[in-house]
This record gives structure tokens, C-alpha cells and sequence, in this order.
């Protein structure tokens, strides 16, 4: 599989069908991988793929810095690959400005990360060129998807109270979390909008529930459960419970799923004239 | 540099000051609230004394922040901003804190009603501390408008505001004026000949200095917002010179297609390639069907131009003009811009087609026939001259049965609505029928009669009473055909029976239904559109004839199943509306509209371009901005608030992840400010 | 002053903490993290791991800590400082290279002004190091002058010799106040050369190459280089022991308010940006330099020390694996090439 | 137990300017009485509701928060009220998730024309809240000081 990717990454970078490779490359010990940016076409031994390609790398969009190098092939799971139908949806992309390297993927990370266990992108959904043997898709039942935050859902108020704001507790603000999200693309967050300021900057309980509940509200039907947030928390907090619950929440309440399907009509910027209104007066 | 801040507590004569103590609020937003330089309190604020002082005290105190804890802002708002505006300032620096309907009115503890009171006036001064001045909009108008369909809706809008002394363009997409209502017989609930009122109309149109007519026009696109529209007009190739055309008949009688259907007609009978409509039609030059004529089917074939092909030349051969042929083959469309102010979009209904009736026979048999079928077959002017023959074998049907809702109220045809129209018009068909057949026989099978209306319910009676029809209370279950006659299987539920009527002829009542392409149109002028696809009106009890994109009007059954008396009416609404709207050089808006932020290079916009505002906007008030360098590349995509679409509603500043929008009057800070102030700890 | 100190006796030595006033802060497991954080009892403390998450300055400049509170009164405004933040506490079990970003860091606090929070939080805090017996592929504070066992920055320095016992060394006064308070729980050590168990951290670079290549190549292709998978987080800076930058922000409400330090980094695309929309560091490469600038060039000019202690937290906590020590071995062996 | 029957909930009210707030006008107009708790905010339209606006408010020490707009199908700007619904649907279920009570923010449509819904829901709003007792878990960390610091907040 490596080997087809290098020669398919080789063969996009010497027929100038794109400048720029983003892929995984050897990090600093066996058990880490790192982005590689690869634009010479003798460079492409540097990529590798490996249990160990958790990162999305779709949140190179979003940079600058990467986005100078031209224009990119990008190699993505089925689970990054989500992103990018987000990114076209909200037009921050075109289709024809990213070159998608689809990777099929039978589960990253060690131990398996979460977002593999009840995964049901294996091949990726939208690509340009597949490389490995594709998948089958599975399909996983709703409760299956979402069993993850059974345990968190049938806690009493108190206890959810309590169990939220000791890992609210530990957000040191540092914004990793959106940083590294390829759909926290704001030039300016909310965060940073200080006249007036809506979130108190400060690391202190009340800046922090604030900060952490507006962050999964905006990404409340864009989230497409990369757990990104998740994996670079230096405070080690289960964001992705959050955007996993809004998740649920938008699939139950408006039939959708965010990065399935590029028709869609994006979750938050539409509307039923039927939509669930049990708990309006 | 901090705002000088006036305070002026109402006391309503004793209506707020019973449960208020009207001196404490302002004593104590005196000595707390930051920003306040002045307070009062007064008997009657809205009084003219009252006023006088308001306008007295900006000058003297000089002002610049003005909290009336009075009434609700619903009553007087406008008059104390008015007052503002006459001592100088600004009124959007006016705010009124509502302490008697939300406060005096219905808290009797004073205590209470006074710390409430206290409470809501200190909201409203940190709200003031951070109002900005507004200027409001002005938006250029272009006085002319379009109206968008020539039917009986179009026509009353466009002589009406002609008549109003503005240009009017008028588009139509057939190839005359005169839409449904010329199709028509009689008309309820008077039996006066539809063509009879409708023709003169036509005439006074097409003559009417201030109307311009493009009929076999469709609309390109509509840009711009109020008093600005810019329309391209797709003029399409007529193949028929209008200013060289004398409409003398000459080339449409020795035209060899003469199969087609006539759409006029309801195909009951036929027409030429080149054909005028009807007989009436305005204007009553002719068009050739590019599609079912033989000399462009030949060129398209051989892929030649039309004017080459030689299979046939009779019409142009018969046309008397000279030297110039008012014929010209080789004619293309023509897109057309106009600017104009204002639109009426009127463009109608379509009857729902008779094939979704299988059960009935539609679409079937010849002799099941719809409404509007039995318009042309009552219509003097008609294929049978307005004898009732049935259209298989031309027999006089002497037993008729009328089949109601049909396609109205019946979800899984996919209208749950009521077509409105349904019960009159088939009372109407009885009444005809019967005069014209007078020992026929007409059944009704109906589920409610609607005759809602003047004279309506004694002219559905008079169908029943006098003319003798009968009234079936049920549904039609199958309707087939049993030799020459067509067997009617219905229920009639009032004596629990089941009904078997041989009929020579069965009628249906179709349903009304939105313009196949109403969606579509719908999008090209950015309005908005119910599950059914008529055009949503902006309000449907006070804003019925807005559409919901501002200088966007509706008028007649593009909006909903309506009558003539309703359509005129509706007509006559929507173009008062145009006329007040072109009355002035600029229109005033209130200047409460959203705004994206802009900045100093190199930010230009806290805006990403994510364009969920432009998702959510209810009037497509948002567009979007290249912000560009020098050389012409663009450095962001950003959103831009139209402000003459805007209506204010500020759905886009709470939709907007980062705050890039904000809604003036209602901004981030003074809602912000609101909320600090509401000081609960 | 040499003391040894039994594993069975942390319970008495937290226990007599706390008696005489002392708060403890030590190494506690809570799920996958082992953090620097109060603890109650020897139970809760942790010792099997190479590094805390968070790193000792959070105990001296917290990530957030009010700097005074002000009521606005219609035309007054009432402030009141901050009074009890300096609690009196014993950092028990931080590592060796947090311990020496102390006194690297007073130099900066103490410059031309001495900050009150620093000062009173260092007057009230003793430090108690253990010593490494473990690294891993991150640490490199051989490399910056230190070592598993240096004791710059401890009051005390505990190093393991064996599975349940280690060896006390007091290194300040304060240390050895602390220690002498407690008598009972230290023993006397046993005569003889103790197995000092400390872990062997492998050099990575030679630090004078360091500075003499960056006051050369500000302009070099590498900041791009290295720092394209760079997002822009922050997260290195703020796990950082040395990292020191923060943000002065107000919270009020209408009538009252906190004026509040939060820790800040330069690696944030807003650090530096000017009212005016113009922005000096616009790009990462401008910012990872800057990083690595301040820590090995500009705090060097100013105040003679390297700002880095080796920790290695932030490759490790790195989210896109940018590693600080590869960056200096790669500065290190293009300096090697230019002799 | 005294203590308790003293509490007086404080309640913020986002109000449409169409619906609800006319309603609530006309509630005083009939002079229908209820519990004076509620301190409102009018906005143009419930699409205009940043669920910031509630978080704020719950800074500010509400104790219960109310949302009321135009029912459906009667929103003065045709869709507000049903992209406001949408985003209940989804911040109401986070914040429970995170251990805020549902009952503490509450959602009502009230047309211009009920002022005595007004009344009902208002008095609901402050019935239900009273009954929760003093939003305690935001109050605690609505004080900014030392004991809200990182270092005793980690414990």
C-alpha cells in the first residue's frame, strides 16, 4: 500500500497535477507518525502509512502556511475525508482544488482509537484515487454509533455537573483543540472577539465551560468525529464527547450526519417545518 | 467621551406611579447608573408638555443618550424618538424602558414594581451607553415596474399602475395576454361572458401608453434589490416580425401542420404551425411553433439554418408584406434588459393533469374531461361553438356527471390544500350544462360546498334548487367505460348508498396547482415558496400580497388557488403597493439591518466566507464580496449584507460563528450591555 | 546535609506537612494523565512515570490568578489587591529540570520589576525534587547543562537507592529547615557509597553551537521548513517550565470586576497582532523562531541563561510531533559543518 | 426552611419583538398579574438568539432563562423562529449533557395575541426554578477570585 501510495504521490508531483503532497511521514519514535509536506517528486519515500496515521490532515486547508505551497494532493481516511465535504459545503474549498489520496483503513491508533470502533468509512467516501484494497462500508445501527456517551448520558444532573466541570477544570486555554480542527477555520474565534467578550479568556472554571460549550455548539452538524480535538488535549479532556453528543443530537432532531453526503443541506443552516419542538411551551 | 445620559420616568397620570414609586427609579438610577447625567420624572411624558420637555432637556443637558421608562415601546418609541430628532439627536440614541405593561401594569406590590422598575430602566441606560447613531437608508427607485405574466392578475396590476402614471413592462410567456380567463365560458356568480370582460381589458393594456408588452418573453434573471431591479428579458424568437405584421391571417390559413393540439383549446381542437392562440389574442400577430413546424423540423434535421431549408415555404410565401417579409426564419431569441423599481409576479397556475386520475379515466377516456376542458366545450367561442358535445363522437351528453376535489384535499395526489375555485365553477358548469342541454342531467359528487363568497352560496343553490342538478355527498371510487357510456362508481355517504350512474360525459374538477416551474422561478427572484410551490406571501394575515423579498409583489393564483374577484382584488393591492412604493425619488428604511464587519488591510474581514448567513437569510439579503489586491486576485471571499434587502431580523448575527455580523440597533455590545446589566450577582 | 528516606515514611512526611501548615503538591495519576496537583496522602502519589503532564510553574505563575478586583461606583472606582495567593506548600517529587527553570525564571521577574506574585509564591514554596531514574526519547536536559540529578532550583533532592528507599540531600537553608522539621521521618544514612539509581540521558547536541548559529541565520529556509506541520497551538508554550508570557485581560461585570494574568504564547497567530491589523509574526515560521530565539538567543543576551530545561514536554505534548530537540541537533550539526 | 421559601428566583427573558413581547404588552394591558422575577430582553426575532446571549446571562446570575418567540408559521420574518428551534434542538441536549437542568432554560411560543400564556409560562418559569433551588453549580463558578483559580480547581 505504501508503494502505491508513493507512486501515485511521485506520479501527481511530476505530471504537476498538484505541488503538494500532505501526508504521514516518520515522527519521533516508532509510535508516532507526523505530516509531511512532500513537493519533489524524489521525495516521496518519505511517506509511509501506518496504524499510526491518526492525524487528520484535511486541517492543512485551513493553513496558510501549507496552503502557499500550491495546490495539494492530500492523503485521507475515510474519516478525514468527511472533513472535506464539509469544506466544500461551507465554502472554504473547491472539489477541484484539493487532489483526495483516499486511503482504506481498517482502524489507526494504539490502542485502537475510538472513532475506529464503530467506524463506517473504511474506503472513504470521496476520493480522487483509492489506494488499497477497498472495503466494504459497513452499516452500524444509530444506538452503536452513539454507545460511547451511554454511560455519560445516563449520569444524574449533579453527577454530569460534577464530572464536566473537574474536566473543565483542567483547560489551560491553550486552543489546541481548534487549532487543530480542520472546521475551526474562523480567522477570528469568538474566543478572541473582546469587544464585548462573550467567553471570559481566562482558564478559570467559568471562561472554561463557556469556551468548551461554544466550541462543540459551533461545530454542532460539521463535526464529522475526527477526534482530533480529542487526541491533542495536553489536559487530556473527552471533548469528543461533546461534538459526539451534538452529533447524536443533529442526527436524531434532523436526519443528518455530517461529511456523508455532499448534497445535504447543511444541519445548521436550514430547517423542517416538522422539526422537534416537544420541549417548546 | 462617555455619553451624557437622560433619564425620564413616566408616570403615566397614576398609571405606572399607583405601583411604582416613580421618584425612587429615578433617584436611584441617578446615583448609580454610570452615564447618567440627568433624570426626571413627569405626569404624561407623551403629552406635548411632556415632549416639549424631553426636547428642552437634550438641549440643556445636553444630552446624548435618552432612557424613557414609560409604556411599551410599541406605543411611543416612535414619538419620543421624533421628539429626539427635533432637539438634534439622533434617534437611535432614544431607548424606552417598558415599566408600565411589563411592570406597573402587572406587579401591584409597589416594592417590588419599583425594584423591577429600577432593574429594567438600568438595562435600558447601559443599552444606551453603547447605541450608535443610525443614519437612515436611502435607497434610489427606479419608477417603473415589471409584471411578470399577462393573465387576468397582470393586467389589472399593469392598468392600474399605468393608470397610476408609471411604466410598466409586462412579460408574458405565451404568445398573447389573456391567461386562464380567457379560456373561460361564463364567469360565477353572475354568468357575464369572461370573454366579454376580459377582452376590453386586453385592449386597454396593449394600448395603454405606459405598458410595454413582451409576450413569447420569459424572464433570464432578476438582480438588484428594492427600487433597484435590473431584469433580463429573454425575448424568444417569434419568427414573426411584430412591427411588420398586420396579423391579416393570411400565412396560418395556408399553414399544412394542422394537427396540433391547440393548447388554448385544451386540445379539443386543433391549430396551425403558425398559429395565433385565439382569436382574440393580443397581440394578434402569429408565432410559429418551432417544434411541430415542418420547415424547422427539416432544418434541424439536416442541421441547416431555417431560412435554408426548402421542404416549406407557404407561410412566408403568403405573407402580402413587402418588401420585407414580416416573416423571418432565421429570427433568435433576444434577451432584453430593463431596470425597474418594483415586480408583480403574477404568473398564475397550471390545472393538475388529467393522467394522475387513472381511477377516474383520466387521461383515458376522451370523455373525461376537466374543468377547464368544459370551459372551451361551454364557450361560444369554442371548438363546438359552444355546444356541449362530448368529445368522442360529438353526441349532446344527456346525463353529466361532475366530479369534485379531484386532486384538491387529497394528500396522496400530493394537494392536501382546497383548490378554492372547485365548488363555483362546477355549480357554474351544472347551471351551463343545463341550460345548453336542457333535458340533460347533471350529478355533483362533491365532499363539502365551499361558497364562501358574495352571492356565492345562493348561486350554488340556485345550481341545485332551480337547475335542478344533483348533489352527491361522497367520493367517486371508479370511473369506467361500459360501451358507448362511462360507468360513475361513487358513494353517497348522506344516505350510506352506493351510486352507479351511467353519465355520456364525466367532468373533473382539477385541482389548481403551482406553475411546473414555480420552484425554479421561484429561486431566480430569490422568494420564497410554500410545500405546494405557490409563492409564500411575507406575512400571510398583514403582509398578504409582499412577497417575501422587499419590492416583490404577488398577485393572483401564483400564490394560491384564488378566484377572479380575489385575483383582481389581490391585483389591485399588490399594484397600490408598487405605486406608493415608486411615489418617491428614494425610500427610507429603517436603518435596523445587519452588517459584516470590515477592517484595515490585511484582516479586510473578520468574515471566513462560510456563507451561513447567506444560508439562513429569509430575504437573500446577503451576498457575496471579492475582496481583492491590486493585480486583481482575490484575497478573501467574504459576505456582504445587502441593505436594501435587508429586513433586520438578525438571524445571520446569531448564525455567524464569529460574530463577523451584527445587527445595527441590536448590536453585539448593547445586547451584551443588556445582559451585564441585568446584575443578578 | 545527607538523610536517607524510606517509601513506608512519605505518609508521615505528608502527614507532618500538613501539620506544620504545608500544602503538598506531588505527581498524581488521574486517568491517563500523571499531573503535578494537591495531594492529602502518600497514597495518592505517583512515582512511576518519566514526566508530569503540567509542569511546576503553574505553582508560581498559575495559568490564570487574579491581580486585583476593582467596584465602579457611578464615579468611583474601588480597587482591592489580591491577599493570600502565596499559600505556604512543599512541590514534592517535580523533577530535577523544573526545579532549575526557577531560578532561570527569577531572573525575569526580578528584572525591572519585581513581580509580587513570583517573589511571595517562591518565598512560600519548597521544592523537594526526586532525581530521574527513568527518561525517554524526549527528554534532553543533558544537552541544555543539567541532568537527571542536578539540583538547581531544589530546596531538597531526593535520589532513589533502592526499590523503597532514597537518599536525602538538602540543598538550601529553606531545604534544610524543611527537613530538620521533620526529623523523625529521615533516617541517618547507612556509611558507604549509596547506588544512587538516576537515569542515563543521552546527550543530543552541544549547546554552544547553538546561539552562534542563530545569531546568524534569522533568515535561514528552515523556520519554514521545520515548522509547516506547526498548528499553531500554543499547547508547547503553555506546558512549557520556562514559557512565561501572559495576557492581562479584565472580567466584569457592570458594576464590578477582576483584572486577570493568563498565560499567553508566542506561538498564537493573535499574540502579536496590532490594533492596526498588522501583524509582525503572520506566519509560523516567524513564530517558531521566534520560540526558539527566545529560549536559546534573546533570554541568553538579556539574562546569560538558555530558557530551556530539557523537560521535553512540549515534543512530547507536541499535537503534529514537532520536536524541539531534533530542531536544535539539526542547528547544532549545520554549525558543526560551517567549521 | 425559611431560608428556602425566601429564595426569589432571578429570571432572564429573550423575547421576540413581534410575538412575545407584544403578548407580554398585552398581558398588562388585561393587567393579569405574575411573579415580577422575570427581567426581558427584546430582540427583533428569535433567529436572532446566540445561545451566547444565555450562557451570559447565566454568568450574570440567572437562575432560569425563558425563550419565547412567534409560534410556528407566524414569524415576522417568515423563518426565524424555525432556525431558532434548530438550534435549541441542539444546545438544549449539550447543555444537559453537561449537567444543566433543562428546566432551567425553557422555550415558549406566545403569540401577541396570548397574554395569558404569558402569564402561565412566566409563572411556570419561576415556579419550576423555584422549586430547583438557587442555580448553585454556576454561582460557584461565577466568582472570579483565588478560590477559583487553577490551583484549587484542579482539585
Amino acid at each position: 500500500m505504501i508503494e502505491a501510495l508513493r507512486k501515485k504521490a511521485e506520479e501527481l508531483l511530476r505530471s504537476n497535477t498538484v505541488d503538494v503532497i500532505y501526508g504521514y511521514g516518520e515522527g519521533s519514535t516508532p509510535e508516532r507518525t507526523r505530516p509531511v509536506f512532500i513537493t519533489k517528486p524524489e521525495d516521496v519515500n518519505k511517506l509511509i502509512w501506518n496504524k499510526y496515521c491518526v492525524y487528520n490532515l484535511t486541517t492543512y486547508l485551513k493553513r496558510q502556511e501549507s496552503r502557499k505551497l500550491g495546490k495539494p494532493a492530500i492523503v485521507v481516511k475515510g474519516c478525514d475525508a468527511k472533513t472535506i465535504v464539509v469544506l466544500i459545503k461551507e465554502s472554504q474549498i473547491k472539489r477541484e482544488d484539493v487532489y483526495i489520496l483516499g486511503v482504506t483503513c481498517n482502524g489507526v491508533g494504539e490502542p485502537l482509537a475510538t472513532k475506529c470502533k464503530a467506524c463506517d468509512v473504511n474506503t472513504p467516501r470521496i476520493y480522487d484515487d483509492l489506494i488499497g484494497e477497498k472495503i466494504e462500508n459497513k452499516e452500524i445501527p444509530f444506538d452503536e454509533r452513539y454507545a460511547e456517551l451511554d454511560e455519560y448520558e445516563k449520569l444524574s444532573e449533579k453527577e454530569k455537573w460534577d464530572f464536566w466541570q473537574k474536566q473543565f477544570a483542567k483547560c489551560i486555554k491553550c486552543y489546541a483543540c481548534s487549532s487543530i480542527c480542520p472546521l475551526c477555520f474562523c480567522d477570528r474565534c469568538i474566543v478572541d472577539k473582546n469587544q464585548p467578550q462573550w467567553i471570559d479568556p481566562s482558564a478559570h472554571p467559568r471562561g472554561n465551560l463557556s469556551w468548551n460549550v461554544t466550541r462543540a455548539y459551533h461545530l454542532a452538524g460539521r463535526c464529522i468525529n475526527c477526534e482530533e480535538c480529542q487526541r491533542v488535549c495536553p489536559a487530556d479532556i473527552p471533548l469528543n464527547l461533546l461534538n459526539k453528543k451534538l452529533a447524536k443530537e443533529t442526527e436524531k432532531n434532523f436526519n443528518y450526519r455530517s461529511g456523508y453526503n455532499i448534497d445535504d443541506e447543511l444541519a445548521m443552516a436550514t430547517y423542517k417545518e416538522d422539526d422537534n419542538q416537544d420541549f417548546i411551551k | 467621551m462617555g455619553k451624557k445620559i437622560g433619564v425620564f420616568v413616566c408616570h403615566c397620570g397614576t398609571n405606572i406611579s399607583a405601583t411604582v414609586d416613580v421618584e425612587k427609579v429615578a433617584e436611584e438610577t441617578k446615583k448609580n447608573n454610570p452615564g447618567v447625567s440627568y433624570t426626571t420624572t413627569y405626569k404624561y411624558m407623551c403629552s406635548d408638555p411632556g415632549q416639549k420637555l424631553l426636547r428642552d432637556k437634550i438641549k440643556e443637558e445636553g444630552l446624548t443618550g435618552v432612557v424613557i421608562a414609560a409604556c411599551s415601546p410599541k406605543m411611543h418609541e416612535h414619538t419620543f424618538r421624533n421628539a429626539a430628532i427635533k432637539s438634534g439627536l439622533n434617534p437611535y440614541h432614544v431607548e424606552i424602558s417598558n415599566i408600565r405593561e411589563q411592570c406597573s401594569w402587572v406587579h401591584p406590590d409597589k416594592p417590588v414594581g419599583t425594584e423591577k422598575s429600577t432593574d429594567l430602566v438600568r438595562m435600558m441606560t447601559e443599552k444606551v451607553r453603547k447605541d450608535k447613531s443610525l443614519k437612515p437608508i436611502k435607497v434610489h427607485v427606479t419608477k417603473r415596474a415589471l409584471i411578470i405574466g399577462g393573465g387576468i392578475a397582470g393586467i389589472q396590476a399593469a392598468l392600474d399602475i399605468a393608470d397610476g402614471g408609471h411604466e410598466v413592462i409586462m412579460v408574458e410567456r405565451e404568445a398573447s395576454i389573456g391567461g386562464h380567463m380567457a379560456q373561460l365560458s361564463e364567469t360565477f356568480p353572475t354568468l357575464d361572458c369572461s370573454q366579454c370582460i376580459m377582452t376590453p381589458k386586453m385592449v386597454e393594456a396593449a394600448q395603454h401608453d405606459n405598458i410595454t408588452m413582451h409576450t413569447w418573453s420569459e424572464i433570464e434573471s432578476i438582480t438588484g434589490y428594492l427600487g433597484n431591479f435590473d431584469v433580463k428579458i429573454r425575448k424568444k424568437a417569434r419568427s414573426v416580425d411584430l412591427d411588420l405584421c398586420t396579423g391579416c391571417s393570411s400565412c396560418w390559413q395556408v399553414c399544412p401542420c394542422k394537427k396540433i393540439k391547440s393548447e388554448f383549446d385544451m386540445g379539443l381542437a386543433n391549430r396551425t404551425a403558425i398559429y395565433i392562440p385565439f382569436p382574440q389574442a393580443i397581440p394578434s400577430k402569429p408565432v410559429i411553433d418551432r417544434e411541430n413546424c415542418i420547415l424547422f423540423k427539416d432544418a434541424r434535421k439536416k442541421n441547416i439554418k431555417p431560412n435554408d431549408s426548402k421542404v416549406c415555404r407557404k407561410c412566408i410565401d403568403a405573407c402580402p408584406i413587402a418588401p420585407v417579409k414580416a416573416i423571418d426564419y432565421n429570427q433568435e431569441d433576444e434577451i432584453i434588459d430593463v431596470k425597474v423599481g418594483a415586480i408583480i409576479v403574477a404568473t398564475g397556475f397550471r390545472e393538475l393533469e388529467d393522467g394522475l386520475y387513472g381511477e377516474y379515466g383520466g387521461g383515458k377516456y376522451e370523455d373525461v374531461i376537466t374543468g377547464m376542458q368544459f370551459e372551451r366545450l361551454a364557450s361560444a367561442s369554442g371548438p363546438t361553438d359552444g355546444k356541449i358535445k362530448r368529445p368522442s363522437d360529438g353526441k349532446e351528453p344527456e346525463i353529466v356527471v361532475f366530479i369534485q376535489c379531484v386532486g384538491s384535499r387529497d394528500p396522496s395526489k400530493g394537494c392536501s390544500y382546497c383548490s378554492k375555485t372547485c365548488c363555483m365553477y362546477t355549480a357554474k358548469h351544472t347551471m351551463l350544462y343545463k341550460h345548453k342541454v336542457h333535458h340533460g342531467h347533471a350529478f355533483v359528487f362533491y365532499i363539502d360546498i365551499r361558497c364562501a363568497g358574495k352571492g356565492y352560496e345562493e348561486f350554488s343553490q340556485r345550481a341545485i334548487e332551480e337547475e335542478g342538478a344533483t348533489y352527491l355527498r361522497g367520493r367517486v371510487s371508479r370511473v369506467y367505460k361500459k360501451g358507448d357510456k362511462l360507468i360513475v362508481l361513487g358513494a353517497d355517504t348522506l344516505t350510506g348508498s352506493v351510486v352507479e350512474i351511467e353519465a355520456d360525459m364525466v367532468v373533473l374538477a382539477s385541482a389548481m396547482k403551482a406553475q411546473d416551474d414555480a420552484e425554479q422561478f421561484a429561486q431566480k427572484l430569490s422568494i420564497q415558496y410554500d410545500k405546494d410551490k405557490f409563492f409564500s406571501e411575507m406575512h400571510p394575515k398583514l403582509k398578504p400580497v409582499e412577497s417575501s423579498s422587499a419590492g416583490i409583489f404577488l398577485a393572483g393564483t401564483c400564490q394560491g388557488p384564488k378566484d377572479i374577484p380575489e385575483t383582481v382584488a389581490q391585483a389591485g393591492a399588490a399594484a397600490s403597493k408598487v405605486l406608493a412604493l415608486l411615489s418617491s425619488d428614494e425610500l427610507e428604511r429603517e436603518p435596523v439591518v445587519a452588517r459584516v464587519d470590515r477592517q484595515l488591510p490585511p484582516v479586510f474581514s473578520t468574515c471566513i466566507g462560510c456563507f451561513y448567513c447567506q444560508k439562513v437569510c429569509p430575504y437573500s439579503a446577503i451576498e457575496s464580496e471579492d475582496i481583492k489586491a491590486r493585480d486583481g486576485s482575490v484575497i478573501k471571499t467574504v459576505a456582504r449584507v445587502n441593505e436594501g434587502l435587508c429586513q433586520g431580523c438578525g438571524l445571520c448575527a446569531a448564525t455567524c460563528r464569529s460574530k463577523s455580523i451584527e445587527l445595527d440597533g441590536f448590536n453585539d455590545e448593547q445586547i451584551y450591555a443588556e445582559i451585564n446589566a441585568v446584575e443578578f450577582n | 546535609m545527607e538523610k536517607t528516606l524510606k517509601k513506608e515514611n512519605f505518609n508521615s512526611l505528608i502527614t507532618g506537612l500538613k501539620d506544620q501548615g504545608y500544602r503538598t503538591i506531588a505527581p498524581k495519576k488521574d486517568n491517563n494523565l500523571v499531573t503535578l496537583d494537591e495531594v492529602q496522602s502518600a497514597d495518592e502519589i505517583h512515582l512511576d512515570h518519566v514526566q508530569t503532564n503540567n509542569s511546576i510553574k503553574e505553582y508560581f505563575l498559575p495559568k490564570t490568578e487574579k491581580i486585583l478586583s476593582y467596584t465602579l461606583e457611578k464615579n468611583k472606582v474601588s480597587i482591592e489587591e489580591p491577599e493570600g495567593f502565596a499559600v505556604k506548600s512543599v512541590v514534592f517529587g517535580s523533577r530535577p529540570c523544573d526545579a532549575a527553570s526557577l531560578p532561570i525564571m527569577d531572573k525575569v521577574f526580578n528584572w525591572d520589576c519585581s513581580d509580587k506574585f513570583w517573589v511571595e509564591r517562591r518565598e512560600a514554596i519548597t521544592i523537594v525534587t526526586i532525581a530521574c531514574d527513568k527518561c525517554d526519547n524526549y527528554c534532553f536536559c543533558t544537552s541544555v547543562g543539567l541532568a537527571p540529578d542536578s539540583k538547581e532550583g531544589s530546596d531538597v533532592l531526593l535520589t532513589k537507592i533502592s526499590d523503597d528507599e532514597y537518599l536525602v540531600e538538602t540543598v538550601t537553608e529553606k531545604g534544610e529547615g524543611l527537613i530538620k522539621g521533620l526529623e523523625t521521618v529521615f533516617s541517618d544514612p547507612v556509611a558507604g557509597t549509596p547506588d544512587r539509581q538516576v537515569a542515563s540521558v543521552e546527550k543530543k547536541f552541544e549547546i554552544d553551537k547553538i546561539k552562534p548559529w542563530l545569531d546568524e541565520n534569522f533568515a535561514h529556509k528552515i523556520w519554514a521548513e521545520f515548522s509547516m506541520k506547526c498548528i499553531s497551538c500554543g499547547a508547547c508554550t503553555f506546558v512549557c517550565p520556562t514559557c512565561h508570557c501572559f495576557d492581562i485581560v479584565d472580567e466584569c461585570t457592570m458594576s464590578k470586576g477582576d483584572r486577570v494574568k493568563n498565560w499567553d504564547g508566542c506561538q498564537f497567530k493573535m499574540f502579536t497582532l496590532h490594533t492596526s491589523g498588522h501583524n509582525p509574526r503572520s506566519t509560523q515560521d516567524q513564530r517558531w523562531r521566534q520560540r526558539i530565539m527566545h529560549k536559546f538567543k534573546y533570554y541568553v543576551e538579556k539574562f546569560d541563561n538558555i530558557l530551556c530545561v530539557g523537560c521535553g514536554r512540549c515534543s512530547r505534548v507536541c499535537p503534529a510531533d514537532m520536536n524541539i530537540s531534533e530542531m536544535l541537533e539539526i542547528i547544532a550539526t549545520e554549525e558543526n559543518q560551517k567549521e | 426552611m425559611a431560608e428556602e421559601t425566601k429564595f426569589e428566583p432571578k429570571i432572564v427573558a429573550f423575547l421576540c419583538n413581534w410575538c412575545t413581547y407584544a403578548g407580554a404588552d398585552l398581558a398588562g394591558t388585561g393587567r393579569n398579574q405574575y411573579q415580577a422575577n422575570v427581567r426581558v430582553i427584546k430582540l427583533p426575532c428569535t433567529g436572532g438568539i446566540d445561545p451566547l446571549f444565555l450562557i451570559k446571562a447565566f454568568e450574570r446570575g440567572a437562575d432560569g432563562i425563558l425563550v419565547s418567540g412567534c409560534h410556528p408559521g407566524d414569524c415576522h420574518y417568515n423563518s426565524g423562529n424555525y432556525h431558532a428551534r434548530r438550534r435549541w434542538n441542539v444546545f438544549r441536549p449539550l447543555l444537559e449533557f453537561c449537567g444543566i437542568n433543562p428546566e432551567r432554560i425553557q422555550f415558549s411560543w406566545i403569540s401577541a395575541a396570548e397574554g395569558g400564556k404569558w402569564v402561565e409560562t412566566i409563572n411556570g418559569v419561576v415556579d419550576t426554578v423555584r422549586a430547583l433551588g438557587p442555580f448553585e453549580g454556576y454561582q460557584k463558578i461565577n466568582t472570579i477570585g483565588p478560590d477559583a483559580s487553577s490551583e484549587s480547581s484542579q482539585t
